[in-house]
């Protein structure tokens, strides 16, 4: 199990074909991305999101992090439509904000959920035809599942639960529901990816692994992955993002982030500390 | 594998075991109905038995709405009551005109002192448009209420309260309608499309026509449930939500459900018709809505023959038992609901499927192994 | 002018009625999910308590206050059987709920009329509630301004025990996650029970009360408890404010549909008048909205 | 119906030494209430007539079925009485959803029903005997009295179902031909319990009377809420038309005292026959029960069934149809006579005051019993009502 | 001391926890590690009693509570923080501290001492905690569950989805109200840098059996990593 590589060298103005996320995307604006502007999110006179600009390019490994409460996962639910909010998030330019969560699905933005939401009284392989299916005809949906599709298979061995296929999803550990969460996303062939604290609750090896699994994704999808693991985050990031009371504190490169005296004080905490906590 | 799925999800779960029950069961229902009870059963049973064959069509579509969709209908009766309303007043038009040349006007519309057919229930002369109504006319209504209803996320026990809501005022509207018959409903129908009602052999007819067509839904809903939809219900009725940010709209998935059982209660009713020779608002309103959940909870709500069996099982019960003991009966209704509904929330099917699962627990205990998380760990 | 007057006042106390009818519902159906088809029953429970109290005291002053106490004890144990007996293991699947305790209310039912008899039964009202006042012009039966005070007690009590009560956040926490309260050291057990006697015997009370304009027949009740799950259902689950507004607002709408039109299109109108309105406000007049997707 | 219809041939056994007789009640269900009582009296009927010698020398055997208060499930037994147990003839039936259900049942097999409760006539079929009153033996003379006592504006109000709203039609069709006023029209769904609204309609229409179709329990909300805003039988008496001796139990005497109903029979008519019927009901089923005119109805009906076997000298239903016409009997409420017309039967109209004990008594009463004339054929203000 | 004795339970027929024997002293923290899906939670759900084991016994300071109800276990001093940042989330910040307090001596000055432990908690008192972010549910849900003044804290993942700032206070306080003596911590923790640091012993839990264990403390990182590699 390959575990701790070091950070990825800042590749900029990368444009060409790599299948590798790199720092700034591997395919330039050219292709699909997200591009969220003055977004703000407000809950009865608190404000949980404010103002937040950020453009995600294919091909980039984006990791937002900030202290619990900063508004990332509020961030994540207004671009996926959970959450009203005003300002805009553009997908490859076509506006997202104000569309119902089903629409936004269907345009290609697919989420997880800090807390694995899954189809506990189906089996893991149906959680993942249903997740395939959103673009079948009414027709399709009416006749049955004979095969297992192949972008499904394929899901299956990339998650690793091929074994599982036909168990009940409530009967998956916290983290195999996060696994399979991820697998919907797969299959759903979104392009943009809103992954919130996927890790959370697996080993080290497995965090490596999902981290792997990301990489892999994340070459030609734009992967957005809130998280607190620090480790975890310096092994895969090819940039990072530092909310901070709605706002957006920092954003560069890990080395830039990590040595940002702000970003220190809010969130990581003296490198001292921060280092004793990450040794 | 099958051990680890519960007995709730198992009807369309694609293990073997399930595989083969739904056919078989479907191959042994229809020898019964076509083979069996026609020749031991006297004519009145045979009759009465059609009448809790309609009972058992409505109670398939109740087993998709709820047992799959997780839509307790608690206002079926207003479906029920539609198709036979329709089917009723179509029979009494034909009746009057078989009697005093067409256009003339029912005996009881005279009597409640109407010159002339309602303009709004003339069409229903026509055998056609009445069959056209039945068929669409509950669908379309179910479906109506239904994208009202769901697209603002009214669920749960506010759909079950406002159907139940529903039943109630649909039946009090129809006690106030004298044109429909007020609360004595419509009756004494002599001819069904212009075969004389009181001639035995077409009562057999009638017979065949409802197990035939409680096979034809059967089949249906057999189909629906094992089809790719019938499993994004399930995902629908357990995590509502989360269906969404795979782009689905889950509106659309319960309404179709919704409607598909609203038409099976609306067929029911245009049958129920002919073969019981009586429409009332006492059939359409509270308690006939949640008589026909009896029976589908005690079959399974969520197998699909395990509602047919239930629906029948308690009709049957209902009337031979209430011949000995009738005070007794409501007893044995409560006591059933609770007994089933609170212990045996399968119903008699998760008894079948529990059996199952013991013989395939002894017979490889080995599956233990599927648990191993190593496995999944790439 | 007098009309809309008179009209106001009937829908005050049609409303009062309601609202009594719908309390113990909004505690054991809005606050604990558990959709009480055998409330009626409960009611009805009360209302032949109030009989069997005169029986004992006779038709003395003293016989109704006596009631609506023995009134809360019988309904509230009902309650606490049925929990104890059924309920409790249903918590997890609240809809079955209301298909069992929809048999127990038909069990309840029978069982009233093999031992009171079908035929309903006189309770006489105190002589210090016979006649009517004045108001504005309009005669309103002492009977019905009885009931408008007594739910207006009944609501600012359990309001009070809800709101300011270490029971109350217990009965929201237990409500919220069994497992975690158990685990925070609360037995969830005792709290049930707590909130089912408390809901259930605010039911007996409404049907001491009862006894005053209905008859008492073994399905007094029955014809209640739609209203009041209605009530509960547009006020929004778990709030008692909202159950409040609610239970006045269906009640002045139905007397004035019911003075406008007639009492069965009145009936009618108001159903749907609910459908439209949870269009407007799917969760009824006041909710509680959290970012869990359930 | 025809006869000669495929189901027609009726199975009844007569070689054997007994008889059998349906009666079909609800026994379950919100009309138990009332029809267990007229249950209890063909009980007693059939038991008094197996004691002297039986009909054509067979004892009768009753075969009981419960109608569960649902016309469907009343549509279900007669057929299963007619088919499975061969019954001679059934008696039951109370709400006319019910009749109006086993009707083609009979008219299509070709058997007897004998209904035994007053209802809203404009009917009439070969197959069933109508023992109760129809509208001109029980409304219309009500309507006389109270045009007598001075009574010139009338509030109609009704409980929401077929009975009632008939009932009205006739009442409107007399009023309007008598310079009566009619001030309001209400219904109430079966059942319901609030009066408040209906109440200030009442007191704001201000007529000299009310007359009251309303049905079961609502009859306790309503009078309650009428004596409450201050209303009583002097100023504004109430005419009710289905309020019956055990009714005035659960209303409360207290709140209907002195109020009006209008039937054929009271417990407390003064006749031999009525005293020997009572003393036989009481010993038969206790003390503290009282007799009403559905009751009665029942009662008498199976008389009038026996009556007319007797003459036919035959159970085979033709026979007996035919001999029916012209049979008359002794009844508690006088003697009352088969019209041959429309298988309804004679009788004297009676109205009556509750008072303080719970009892009804006689105020007045039809000169001789009033032929049933359920289609108001002879009344020339009913023209257009029934075409 | 907590004592789970031969320790067997899974759901239904699916055992997940098999012969799995440990000690907490009451002075000491123990991290349980492995794989997800290993049996971890599983095992502790059983440990508070909200899971029935099959077989084996789980004792208090020698106290048997294996037939106890979980309220029954935390009111004898069983204290337990659920994976998942847990929450009543129809309750306010406040109430749901309120609601562990009620009834005991001291409530407020408890409610006082959890604050100051989360200040970040202090600013959302009267917000519903549904509608926390996750982190602030987690933290509300750690000083909930030391509000039931435990002997016996027992944590599933204490510092999942805690921002690194708090995850170091997380480890100074268990760590500081151990060495005061009188808690015992039980706890399951990936991150094993801060689990090891904190434990006086650490077993790994492969498929709910026990495979390794050993002394805890920073030196044994390594010889728990290749434990859990296997
Ligand atoms: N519906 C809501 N109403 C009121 N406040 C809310 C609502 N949803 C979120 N908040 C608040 O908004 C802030 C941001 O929440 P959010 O969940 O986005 O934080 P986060 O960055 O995801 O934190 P964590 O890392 O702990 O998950 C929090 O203070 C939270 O309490
Ligand atoms: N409700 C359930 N029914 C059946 N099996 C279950 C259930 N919950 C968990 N399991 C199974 O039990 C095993 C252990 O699950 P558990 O949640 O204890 O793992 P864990 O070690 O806590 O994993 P994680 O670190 O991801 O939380 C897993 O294989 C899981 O599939
Ligand atoms: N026949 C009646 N009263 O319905
Ligand atoms: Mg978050
Ligand atoms: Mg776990």
């Amino acid at each position: 199990m390959t575990t701790t590589e070091g950070p990825q060298p800042p590749v900029t103005g990368g444009a060409r074909r790599s299948d590798q996320p790199v720092f700034g995307g591997n395919r330039g604006m050219g292709t699909e991305y997200l591009e969220i502007t003055g977004l703000t999110v407000t809950f009865d006179g608190f404000t949980a999101v404010d103002g937040v600009d950020l453009t995600l390019l294919q091909g980039d490994l984006r990791f937002l992090i900030g202290p619990n409460g900063a508004g990332k996962t509020t961030l994540v639910d207004a671009v996926t439509g959970l959450v009203p909010a005003t300002g805009s998030a553009t997908k490859s330019g076509t506006e997202l904000i104000g569309r119902k969560v089903q629409q936004i699905a269907r345009l290609g933005v697919g989420r997880t959920f800090q807390t694995a939401t899954v189809f506990e009284r189906l089996t893991v392989l149906q959680n993942l035809d249903i997740a395939a299916g959103a673009d079948r005809s009414p027709l399709q949906l009416l006749r049955r599942r004979r095969t297992v599709e192949p972008r499904v298979a394929q899901a299956l061995e990339t998650i690793g639960l091929t074994a599982l296929a036909d168990r009940q999803a409530e009967t998956l550990a916290h983290g195999q529901k996060q696994w399979l969460e991820i697998g919907m996303l797969l299959v759903q062939n979104a392009d943009v990816l809103l992954l919130d604290e996927p890790v959370a609750g697996m080993s080290h090896e497995e965090r490596a692994a999902t981290g792997q699994l990301l990489r892999r994704i994340g070459a030609d999808r734009t992967v957005v992955v809130v998280e607190h693991d620090m480790d975890f985050m310096r092994d895969f990031a090819t940039s990072v993002t530092v909310l901070h009371a709605g706002k957006v504190l920092a954003e560069g490169t890990v080395a830039q982030v990590q040595a940002d005296p702000r970003v220190q004080e809010v969130y990581l905490g003296t490198p001292a500390m921060a280092g004793a906590a990450d040794a | 594998m099958t051990t680890f799925r519960s007995a709730f999800t198992t009807a369309h779960a694609s293990g073997s075991s399930s595989r083969w029950r739904a056919p078989a069961g479907f191959v042994l229902a229809a020898a019964v109905l076509f083979g069996l009870a026609p020749a031991v059963l006297s004519e009145f049973r045979l009759n009465l038995l059609a009448k809790f064959l309609c009972y058992a069509i409505v109670a398939v579509g109740i087993g998709l709405a709820w047992g799959r969709g997780g839509m307790l209908t608690l206002g079926q009766g207003v479906f029920f009551g539609l198709g036979a309303y329709l089917m009723a007043m179509h029979l009494k038009l034909a009746d009057a005109e078989l009697r005093d040349g067409p256009g003339s006007v029912p005996v009881f519309l005279q009597i409640a002192g109407f010159d002339a057919v309602p303009g709004w229930w003339a069409p229903l002369a026509s055998p056609v448009v009445t069959l056209l109504a039945i068929l669409v006319l509950p669908a379309a209504i179910a479906v109506l209420l239904g994208l009202v209803i769901f697209k603002r996320r009214v669920k749960g026990a506010y759909f079950a309260i406002l159907s139940q809501a529903l039943a109630a005022a649909f039946a009090i509207l129809l006690i106030g309608q004298q044109s429909v018959g007020g609360s004595n409903g419509l009756s004494s129908f002599h001819s069904f499309f212009g075969f004389a009602l009181n001639d035995p052999v077409n009562m057999r007819m009638l017979f065949f026509i409802a197990a035939g067509t409680l096979l034809a839904v059967v089949l249906l809903a057999w189909q629906l449930t094992r089809s790719r939809y019938g499993e994004l219900l399930v995902a629908v009725r357990d995590q509502e939500e989360r269906v969404r940010f795979l782009g689905y709209d889950p509106a659309n998935i319960k309404v179709v459900a919704y409607a598909f059982a609203a038409a099976f209660a609306g067929i029911a009713g245009a049958l129920f018709v002919p073969v019981v020779g009586i429409i009332s608002p006492a059939d359409v309103g509270i308690l006939p809505s949640i008589a026909f959940l009896i029976g589908v909870a005690i079959g399974g709500r969520e197998t699909l023959l395990g509602p047919v069996i239930g629906a029948v099982a308690v009709a049957w019960a209902q009337t031979t038992l209430s011949e000995q003991f009738p005070s007794m009966w409501t007893y044995a209704q409560g006591v059933l609901f609770i007994a089933v509904v609170g212990f045996l929330p399968g119903g008699l099917a998760s008894i079948v499927a529990l059996l199952k699962r013991r013989r395939a627990a002894v017979a490889k205990p080995q599956v233990r192994h599927a648990t191993k998380p190593e496995e999944a760990t790439a | 002018m007098d009309v809309v007057i008179g009209q106001l006042l009937t829908g005050m106390s049609t409303g009062s009625i309601l609202l009594l009818a719908a309390l113990g519902l909004s505690l054991v159906f809005g606050q604990m999910g558990v959709i009480n088809m055998a409330h009626g029953e409960f009611i009805m429970a009360g209302s032949y308590t109030a009989f069997v109290t005169q029986q004992v005291l006779g038709t003395s002053g003293v016989s109704l206050p006596v009631a609506l106490v023995a009134g809360f004890a019988v309904g509230g144990l009902l309650g606490v059987a049925l929990e104890a007996a059924l309920i409790r293991r249903l918590y997890h699947r609240p809809l079955d709920t209301l298909l069992v305790t929809f048999g127990v209310g038909m069990v309840l039912q029978q069982l009233a009329r093999d031992v009171f008899g079908a035929p309903a039964v006189n309770v006489t009202a105190p002589q210090w509630l016979v006649g009517g006042v004045e108001l504005f012009g309009t005669v309103v039966p002492k009977t019905r301004v009885f009931i408008l005070v007594l739910a207006t007690v009944c609501v600012l009590a359990l309001t009070a025990v809800l709101r300011y009560t270490a029971m109350g956040r217990r009965v929201r926490a237990v409500v919220g996650n069994r497992d975690l309260a158990e685990t925070a050291g609360i037995s969830s057990r005792r709290t049930d029970l707590t909130t089912f006697f408390i809901g259930s015997g605010l039911a007996g009370v409404a049907g001491v009360a009862l006894t005053l304009i209905g008859s008492t027949s073994p399905t007094t009740g029955q014809s209640y408890v739609i209203d009041a799950f209605l009530v509960v259902v547009a006020g929004g689950l778990g709030q008692l404010r909202g159950a409040v507004i609610a239970a006045f607002a269906l009640g002045s709408l139905q007397s004035f549909f019911e003075y406008s039109t007639t009492a069965s299109l009145a009936k009618v109108g108001v159903f749907l008048v609910i459908v439209v309105f949870l269009q407007l406000r799917p969760q009824g007049l006041f909710s509680l909205k959290t970012r869990s997707l359930a | 119906g025809d006869p000669a219809a495929a189901g027609a041939t009726s199975c009844v056994d007569t070689l054997g030494e007994e008889v059998k007789v349906g009666s079909l009640n609800s026994l379950s269900g919100t009309m138990a209430i009332s029809e267990v009582t007229v249950r209890d009296s063909i009980k007693l009927a059939v038991k008094e007539i197996n004691a002297d010698g039986g009909v054509l020398g067979k004892r009768l055997r009753i075969v009981a079925e419960d109608g569960a208060s649902e016309p469907t499930v009343f549509a279900e037994k007669a057929e299963k009485l007619i088919r499975d147990d061969c019954v001679a003839a059934v008696f039951g039936g109370w709400t006319s959803a019910s009749r109006k259900a086993m009707l083609p049942v009979f008219e299509d097999n070709n058997a007897l029903l004998y209904y035994p409760v007053q209802y809203e006539g404009l009917e009439s079929s070969e197959n069933i005997f109508y023992s109760g009153a129809t509208t001109n033996q029980q409304i219309v003379p009500a309507l006389d009295y109270l045009r007598e006592r001075g009574v010139r504006s009338l509030f109609l109000l009704g409980s929401d179902y077929v009975f009632p709203r008939t009932a009205n039609e006739v009442i409107k069709a007399y009023a309007k031909a008598n310079g009566i006023e009619i001030k309001g029209e209400e219904y109430t769904p079966l059942g319901s319990t609030d009066f408040s609204t209906i109440g200030n309609k009442i007191r704001k229409a201000d007529a000299d009377a009310v007359f009251n179709t309303l049905n079961g329990d609502s009859n306790v909300a309503f009078f309650r809420e009428y004596s409450n805003v201050g209303l009583s039988a002097k100023d504004m008496p109430v005419m009710s038309v289905s309020i019956a001796e055990q009714e005035v139990g659960g209303i409360g005497v207290k709140n209907i005292e002195g109020q009006l109903v209008s039937w054929n029979y009271y417990q407390t008519l003064d006749s031999a026959d009525n005293s020997a019927f009572v003393a036989a009901f009481k010993k038969e089923y206790g003390a503290k029960r009282v007799t009403s005119d559905a009751m009665e109805a029942a009662y008498t009906s199976v008389y009038l069934w026996k009556a007319s076997v007797e003459k036919a000298k035959s159970f085979g239903v033709d026979d007996v149809r035919t001999a029916a016409a012209g049979v008359s009997f002794d009844a508690p409420e006088g003697t009352v006579t088969i019209d041959g017309e429309n298988n309804h039967i004679s009788k004297t109209a009676r109205i009556g005051e509750i008072r303080s004990d719970g009892l009804i008594y006689t105020v007045w009463q039809s000169d001789g019993p009033i032929d049933p004339d359920p289609y108001l054929k002879s009344y020339d203000w009913a023209e257009g009502l029934a075409r | 001391m907590l004592e789970l004795v031969d320790i067997h339970t899974g759901y239904g027929r699916t055992e997940v926890v098999r012969e799995v024997c440990l000690e907490v002293p009451s002075d000491g923290v123990v991290a349980v590690m492995g794989h997800n899906g290993a049996g971890k939670t599983t095992l502790l759900r059983a440990a508070v009693g909200l899971l029935n084991v099959t077989t084996g016994r789980v004792l208090l300071d020698g106290e048997d509570l294996t037939r106890m109800r979980p309220a029954a276990r935390v009111a004898r001093g069983l204290g337990y923080v659920p994976q998942g940042q847990q929450c009543f989330g129809q309750l306010t910040t406040m109430e749901n501290l309120r609601v562990v307090a009620d009834g005991r001596r001291r409530g407020r000055q408890l409610i006082a001492q959890a604050l100051d432990l989360f200040p970040a908690l202090t600013g959302l008192l009267d917000r519903r905690a549904g509608l926390l972010s996750g982190g602030q549910r987690q933290q509300l849900a750690i000083a909930r569950a030391l509000l039931t003044e435990p002997r016996m804290l027992i944590l599933d993942e204490p510092t999942e989805g805690i921002q690194p700032t708090v995850v170091a206070e997380i480890e100074q306080t268990i760590t500081g109200l151990t060495r005061r003596g009188g808690l015992g911590v039980l706890m399951v923790e990936q991150h094993i840098g801060f689990a090891l640091r904190a434990a006086c012993r650490y077993y790994v839990l492969e498929s709910g059996r026990i495979t390794a264990t050993g002394e805890g403390g920073i030196g044994a990182e390594r010889a728990a990593r290749e434990a859990m590699a296997i």
